[in-house]
């Protein structure tokens, strides 16, 4: 008997739903509070398999494109839901919505419920959104002197970066993700691209990486981050980044909302309450901040799909974040997913520092028009084609080599722009 | 603080009588010394990575994280503990499983095979051992994906009988090459005074010959052990939920949202824990298996 | 019975002594079968689809895109400037590395091949580095030795002024080797040691009174004697390290661009990252080749190493 | 308690080469003690492990007890072998090495005890029972492959070269103590031995082997006498035979510029060969005065003297003819040194007359 | 071409324990062969090692050509070394092996092979000068050896049982060579070997050792002829001599129930012991017929015969005391078999008389 001994010592008996998740603190909270799902629905036992972001998507990816069906709830994003609900490997979601009393569907923010949902129906529930944001650490700033504009601009902060860079083995001017990936270096680097007016493709499909705007947008966040920017810059990401922020080695970070809830937890930040936070800063574009949201699906083929979704249906409906808010902190309920989060008191208490500059984010993030020139695709950060996950971490090991200072940006442009030019071809004829 | 086997002036015989000569000393003693110093330094200096991890995985991740790097903090096992509520438990379970059953099933066909292999009349013997040999030096990815594409087809991804069946394939050619060795060590007059004596092939295996080349047997598991506990392609490619090894499950704790050196420190230890103490008590043994028999 | 005697001997050779030869050959020969074929089925298989695949053009991702393209897959690989960048670094990786690790192996066997004050526990120590699960070992590299700021390396190095080296991004394939070679070197070491032992020593006693100081020994016999354990060492390090995976996937990422990528970790990411069945199949069948290639004389030499060990035994 | 029988037996290792045994034809008889020696390669062992049933018989037959065993496989042919080394099973004790043969045979457990212990007493094992071969000298080492081989109550025993690797002395010892066992158990031996001395002592016939070939199968003291050719002369003897190859004259041949007559019957043999072998054992040289007249004698140097206490042997060069070296044995003390002159004279009467070509022997 | 002198030279492997080599005394004089004899373990080897620098010299001094050597290494003493298995280099060929220790001496290249092709001359090797060890048979492998401390031409050649791995006819013959090689070259010798047969027949003195201490050093005849102990007396001979632990008569001893008598010195010699242990050779008994008269000849009863050919030796027991058992040399021929009575009577001119509780020697 093969079945269901895939691993040694299953418990028989009772349903067991697998999820596959991206680790991450909110995740780690949902996992912790998970035994009281599993108590107020005896006949549901969970398992989470946690991966890092990288190893998830090629993971979860592989899984559902081979229809492997290790997985009952997938997380997947903003990138993936429509043109898997496309491929119909996942789970429309709309019946077992309006099956469940009290879930309201009208609660998600709006962008963000957009992108998750095909032909107008959902097919994932985001479980939290974010957009970016500048942090700073408002004490240095002070110091220094320098004031945070409302709505700053990229050489602004380069500015104020030169001016908070104390050095080599010192704090730094800013981080800024240099670690290859599309969801790593990518996705911050593409919101530079788009406020310079740089684009992917043109709406003929010529790849587009090596016109003057991207050139000079990647050519600025090269510089910035390898003149004033955090130490092991090519090899640092999201992760990297939050420690050196929170152990007060860098002044800024460009980097996802939902970086607010680590930095501002004392336990792990040493700068907790000293940090500013600033919309992402633009050059050409109105604004730039990315949309993201980090949702959960149900593969077509899991043959658990109700308790599938009674779990993904406790975990993103409100009482959740009721429930964390109260369990664990408000600093930590997973944001951006849902507009009744902004309006809660409690939340507003801890977060008015951040929350509403993340609400404005979600709301001003503009997939189809995400740069100044016409585009034949959709998304801030990442350009919603399968072949991007691949393209947009080959052309981002190549700024990343530009950011080790191993070859150019321009050789790494002219590398990525083949790149491109190949995948776009693919969607010429 | 070299041991030489010269003896101390004192006691020698006191009966040296006429030429009584002066103390006996060892040539290049101070040379000696300062190798044995030399070497000391570099063990320290080859194994200190090693400690450091687990000193950090024995601090709070604010002690772990210091520019001045920590020797004296207050040790904690809240790492461990932390470690273990994450849930190693179930890796652990199929780490040993796989790790376990494939070098059992190793051995069971590694054995018969490599006997089969020492016996003259086999023809072919060289190129029946080529071909087991020169699966090895075929780079696995090169056949990740149809593997991939077959064990889903089969339904069979994240199985843990998956990893060991691949376990084995990759650990029986090296263990039919060291166990052929070792038979061959075997004096060919044992096997015919046994079958003068009456004894049929398989009770000659296992009364006479086994017992001969146990150590070898045990070096081969060994080594089978080390590179199966330590596996990781198959192991990430093939696996989720169900049957992750304590590898994934590292990878796993590389959480996007913050690496923790101090427990990862601790999970880091507590993966490398078993292979490291069974390869600190059988050493001797690893030797012979990894030099293939050739030294005796 | 005369009549028999009279009989020429291959008369009798064709008649009863082949068929008890063959029911014989048979019965020492099936204990290999499972072996055999449990390997055929486990690694040839798998082989032979990889071939099929690489003939097609089929990325995962985009549903029927699964067709025939005969040999456009192989035309792009050999096309692919990465590619060939990739298989450099595999070669310098593999070789570079285990020719340190031999090299260091052999200056530690030679240390430890000494009577010294506390000789276990410093074997005990170098053996260490290769018994710890790869996956920890380049985390432990990673993190603890190499990281730029915090990392132990820059702060034993700070007071030489080379503080803040960001050795990942700046050495990244040097970063890798280093921690490969950390793994390696002490299995070179054993094996070496072991063949340092085996070195009979009336030999050396024999070198000794015809005048030979210690260096002349180590270049005149010890190491011709070791020359069997080195070319050992250097194929086995080669099977494992050109299938380094771990090491590179953990460190680096292949990074940054592909400057520490290795094959295995190239391939890995145009399968799982790019789901590009086909072009990772045509990638993996080429990979094959040129180890086959390399192999077949690694191979020669791993069996004259061996037949020479039996004839001497 | 079996008579042996190779008959024309024959064994070709690699088809179309020479055999290794060729067309062996070789009878023990029931009880009898019987040496194979002849020097290395001769095939002593492989004529021994064909009877084994270690290597198949290519050719002829070999019956043990009046059957042919040529199909019968080792196990069945109630045979039991002492190998060079011993061949113990190193992971068993001595008493369970000895019962093992008795345990395939699927005797009960009390009767290998018994039989066991009867073996250990009559060998002075039953101290060491329970150790394992290793840590056991070569001497017992060699009475428990002995023991192992007598419990088994076979029909032959084999034995193939049991005594070299034990040093000289204990050699000697052993090699009494095996013939006697022997000559106890009235079981018919082969033994296989390339020493001349052990053959000698210990045979009842010894079979000489050379280049797969029988040579000669007589009773040591004829092999001794009467060898049939120059190669078992020259073999069988230490120091060995001085074979010369001599000019005939009229009345006898001619050494060292000396007339050296032969007897009536060997100058007939001899017939009208220009040049005849001449043999002449150490111990059939007469010493002479140095003195004596230069053409009655044989005048030699002396190249090196070896002392053994109760008799010497002088090698020597021949003065006339400088290429031409002897060896003379001489009472146990003799004066003579490196350099010094000798004369000596053989006797004729103990002569070895031999075929230049053939080597075959004359009368 | 030098004198080598131990003088009061020990060795102690582990501190506290008995030394394997004990004080030991014993010069080589210029040119001589002396061999060190004794059975194993009795720190010959040790010895010998001392003396090459291999092992330190734990008390005492070892001298060679007057030069107190304890402080210098092996490489400066200019010494050269045969070992049992040769120690060949396995990776150089046999010119190679043979030139290695010149070329550590840093001779030119021209030198080196013009003294290799002279030593491989001398020693029959130049057809293998180019061969690897591994492709030479036992008795060639022991000729590189030779020459490769004879190239050398060192002061001393020590030789560690340098032909133990040969066999027993190869052996014969390579000792007679090495003993006139050296006798040529005249170089001083040490060669260490458990066998007594080599020992006689090669040294022109002999140093027994046992446990580490020196038994007796003569010349060959001198040790066949006196030696100084029982333990030498047994170990000088073969077969050995039988030493019986007899009672003192009136007139000499009693052995089997026979009277026999002493020659006064012995007598003497004696003086008041109750039992004296008597040796007596295998060729100093005298066979005489079995009808003679019960007091005046021992009766024995026959175990086994060795027939060698130019003699024969009788294992036999006394018929009176069967416990004691007996080797008679006989000559060539006997007529004499397993269980045949024979009476025998020693040779009173040459028997030895040794004390039974330290084995010393009486006269
Ligand atoms: N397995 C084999 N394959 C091929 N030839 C062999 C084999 N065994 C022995 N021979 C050859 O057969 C001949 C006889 O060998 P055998 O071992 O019987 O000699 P031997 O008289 O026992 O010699 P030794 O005294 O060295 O033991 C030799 O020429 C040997 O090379
Ligand atoms: N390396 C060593 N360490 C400790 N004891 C040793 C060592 N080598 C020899 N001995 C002991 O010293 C004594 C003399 O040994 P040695 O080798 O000199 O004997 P030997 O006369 O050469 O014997 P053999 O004939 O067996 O070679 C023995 O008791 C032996 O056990
Ligand atoms: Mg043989
Ligand atoms: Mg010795």
């Amino acid at each position: 008997g093969c079945s269901g001994a895939g691993a040694l010592g299953t418990a028989e008996g009772v349903e067991t739903v697998t999820v596959a998740i991206v680790s991450n603190p909110q995740m780690e909270d949902a996992i912790s509070l998970s035994p009281q799902f599993e108590a107020e629905n005896p006949g549901i036992r969970l398992r989470f398999v946690s991966l890092s972001e990288n190893e998830a998507r090629a993971k979860i990816t592989a899984s559902v494109a081979t229809g492997g069906g290790e997985f009952d709830i997938v997380m997947i994003s903003n990138y993936e839901t429509p043109m898997w609900a496309q491929n119909g490997w996942i789970t429309d979601l709309e019946p077992y919505m309006a099956r469940t009393p009290g879930y309201d569907r009208a609660d998600f923010i709006p962008t963000v419920r957009d992108s998750l949902s095909y032909e107008g129906r959902m097919y994932s529930v985001p479980f939290y959104g974010e957009s970016s944001f500048l942090m700073y650490r408002k004490d240095l700033f002070e110091q220094a002197g320098i004031q945070m504009p409302a709505q700053p601009t990229w050489p602004q902060i380069a500015e104020f970066a030169a001016r908070l860079d104390q050095g080599e083995g010192q704090r730094r001017g800013i981080c800024l993700r240099g670690k290859p990936g599309w969801g790593e270096l990518m996705a911050p680097l593409d919101t530079v691209i788009n406020t310079f007016g740089g684009r992917w493709y043109d709406p003929q499909w010529q790849a587009q990486l090596t016109s003057p705007e991207v050139r000079r947008a990647v050519q600025f966040y090269v510089d910035l981050v390898r003149t004033h920017g955090q130490p092991g810059a090519s090899q640092s990401g999201f992760s990297e980044c939050a420690t050196q922020f929170g152990q007060g080695q860098v002044a800024m970070w460009y980097d996802a909302t939902s970086a607010a809830g680590t930095v501002e937890d004392p336990e792990e930040s040493t700068v907790a309450g000293r940090i500013g936070y600033a919309p992402a800063p633009v050059v050409a574009t109105p604004s730039s901040g990315w949309l993201y949201s980090w949702a959960l699906g149900i593969p077509q083929t899991s043959p658990r799909k109700d308790a599938a979704w009674r779990f993904m249906a406790w975990m993103t409906d409100r009482q959740y974040i009721q429930r964390v808010g109260q369990e664990i902190g408000w600093t930590s309920v997973p944001p951006g997913s849902r507009q009744s989060t902004y309006a809660n008191p409690e939340y507003q208490r801890v977060s008015n520092a951040y929350a509403p500059l993340i609400l404005q984010g979600l709301q001003r993030a503009n997939p189809q028009q995400p740069t100044v020139q016409p585009v034949p695709y959709e998304g801030v950060q990442f350009v919603r084609i399968p072949e991007f996950q691949d393209l947009g971490t080959r052309v981002s090991q190549q700024i990343s080599a530009a950011i080790a200072g191993q070859i150019s940006v321009d050789e790494a442009l002219e590398q990525s722009q083949n790149y491109a030019q190949t995948v776009g071809e693919s969607y010429q004829r | 603080m070299a041991v030489t086997t010269s003896t101390p002036p004192d006691e020698r015989t006191p009966d040296t009588a006429e030429g009584a000569p002066e103390p006996r000393r060892r040539r290049g003693n101070a040379v000696d010394v300062w190798l044995g110093v030399i070497a000391w330094v570099v063990g320290i200096a080859f194994f200190f990575p090693v400690f450091w991890m687990v000193l950090t995985s024995f601090k709070t991740e604010a002690d772990a994280y210091t520019p001045t790097p920590k020797i004296i903090f207050e040790p904690t096992l809240e790492q461990y503990e932390g470690v273990f509520s994450s849930g190693i438990g179930p890796y652990l379970a199929n780490s040993v499983g796989a790790t376990v059953i494939s070098t059992l099933l190793v051995l069971l066909l590694a054995i018969p095979a490599a006997f089969a292999l020492s016996l003259r009349p086999v023809q072919k013997t060289s190129d029946v051992l080529f071909f087991f040999i020169s699966t090895k030096m075929l780079p696995v990815v090169a056949a990740i994906v149809p593997i991939y594409v077959v064990v889903n087809e089969i339904g069979a991804l994240d199985n843990i009988w998956t990893l060991i069946v691949l376990y084995t394939g990759m650990n029986l050619p090296i263990a039919v090459w060291m166990m052929r060795s070792f038979f061959l060590e075997v004096p060919g007059e044992l096997l015919e005074q046994a079958s003068i004596d009456g004894a049929p092939l398989w009770r000659t295996l296992r009364e006479i010959v086994l017992p001969i080349i146990s150590p070898g047997i045990f070096a081969t598991a060994l080594i089978c052990v080390i590179f199966a506990w330590n596996e990781f392609f198959f192991a990430v490619n093939l696996t989720a939920a169900n049957a992750g090894t304590v590898p994934v499950f590292l990878v796993g704790f590389i959480t996007s949202e913050g690496l923790y050196w101090a427990q990862l420190s601790a999970a880091a230890t507590l993966a490398a824990l078993p292979v490291v103490i069974a390869g600190w008590v059988a050493q001797n043994k690893l030797v012979q298996g990894l030099s293939f028999g050739a030294v005796k | 019975m005369t009549t028999t005697l009279e009989r020429p001997a291959p008369d009798k050779q064709a008649g009863g002594a082949p068929m008890i030869d063959r029911a014989e050959g048979w019965r020492r020969r099936a204990p290999l079968l499972p072996a055999l074929i449990f390997t055929i089925i486990v690694t040839q298989i798998p082989f032979l689809l990889t071939i099929f695949y690489s003939l097609q053009s089929w990325n995962l991702v985009r549903p029927g895109s699964q067709s025939f393209v005969w040999f456009q897959n192989y035309a792009d690989v050999f096309t692919d400037s990465q590619f060939r960048q990739v298989a450099l670094n595999t070669v310098v990786m593999t070789l570079g590395s285990v020719l340190i690790a031999v090299a260091l192996g052999l200056v530690l066997a030679l240390l430890l091949n000494r009577q010294f004050f506390g000789r276990g526990v410093v074997r005990t120590l170098l053996i260490t580095p290769f018994l710890i699960t790869p996956v920890a070992a380049a985390l432990l590299w990673r993190t603890v030795l190499l990281d730029p700021t915090l990392g132990l390396v820059n702060f034993v190095l700070s007071p030489f002024g080379a503080s803040g080296t960001e050795w990942i991004s700046e050495f990244p394939l040097a970063s890798v080797m280093a921690a490969l070679v950390w793994q390696w070197t002490p299995f070179m070491m054993l094996l070496l040691l072991a063949g340092l032992q085996s070195q009979p020593t009336d030999q050396l006693e024999a070198a000794r009174v015809d005048g030979a100081n210690s260096w002349s020994i180590f270049r005149e016999l010890t190491l011709p004697h070791l020359r069997r354990f080195i070319e050992l060492g250097v194929v086995l390090g080669t099977i494992y390290l050109v299938n380094t995976f771990d090491t590179v996937y953990m460190m680096t990422q292949g990074g940054p661009g592909v400057a520490s990528a290795n094959l295995p970790f190239y391939i890995y990411q145009r399968a799982f990252l790019g789901f590009d069945i086909g072009q990772s199949a045509a990638m993996g069948v080429v990979v094959v080749i040129l180890t086959l290639i390399a192999a077949t004389f690694a191979l020669r030499l791993l069996f004259r190493t061996f037949s020479g060990e039996e004839e001497a035994a | 308690m079996a008579e042996v029988v190779f008959d024309q037996a024959s064994r070709i290792y690699t088809p179309g080469a020479k055999p290794a045994v060729d067309s062996l034809d070789l009878t023990v008889a029931d009880g009898e003690l019987v040496v194979l020696v002849g020097p290395s390669g001769s095939g002593k062992s492989t004529a021994l492990r064909m009877l084994a049933g270690l290597e198949p018989i290519d050719a002829g037959s070999v019956r043990i007890d009046g059957r042919d065993v040529v199909d019968v496989p080792s196990k069945d042919r109630d045979i039991a072998m002492v190998f060079q080394n011993y061949a113990l099973y190193p992971s068993k004790t001595v008493a369970e090495n000895m019962a093992f043969p008795l345990k395939m045979r699927g005797m009960d457990k009390e009767e290998r005890g018994r039989r066991v212990r009867q073996a250990a007493e009559m060998l002075g094992l039953t101290d060491f029972l329970d150790r394992k071969p290793k840590a056991m000298s070569g001497g017992q080492r060699q009475r428990v492959a002995m023991g192992r081989a007598i419990v088994r109550e076979p029909q032959v025993f084999l034995m193939d070269e049991p005594l070299s690797n034990l040093d000289a002395k204990m050699r000697v010892q052993t090699r009494a103590q095996i013939a006697e066992l022997q000559n106890r158990l009235a079981v018919s031996t082969v033994y296989v031995t390339h020493d001349q001395v052990e053959a000698m002592t210990m045979g009842d016939r010894v079979a000489v082997l050379a280049d797969g070939k029988l040579q000669q199968y007589a009773t040591p003291p004829e092999l001794y006498d009467r060898p049939t050719n120059a190669f078992v002369a020259g073999f069988i003897g230490s120091p060995a035979m001085n074979l010369l190859d001599l000019p005939r004259s009229s009345t006898g041949v001619t050494l060292g510029g000396v007339e050296v007559p032969l007897p009536r019957e060997i100058s007939d043999a001899a017939g009208s060969r220009d040049r005849i072998t001449v043999g002449i054992r150490p111990e059939d040289w007469v010493l002479e005065s140095t003195d004596a007249d230069a053409g009655s004698v044989i005048k030699a140097v002396v190249d090196v003297v070896e002392e053994l206490g109760s008799e010497s042997y002088l090698y020597a060069h021949l003065a006339e003819d400088t290429s031409t070296s002897i060896v003379v044995r001489g009472p146990g003390r003799v004066k003579v040194r490196f350099g010094d002159p000798i004369a000596v004279r053989p006797n004729p009467e103990a002569l070895h007359v031999f075929d230049v070509e053939t080597g075959q022997r004359l009368p």
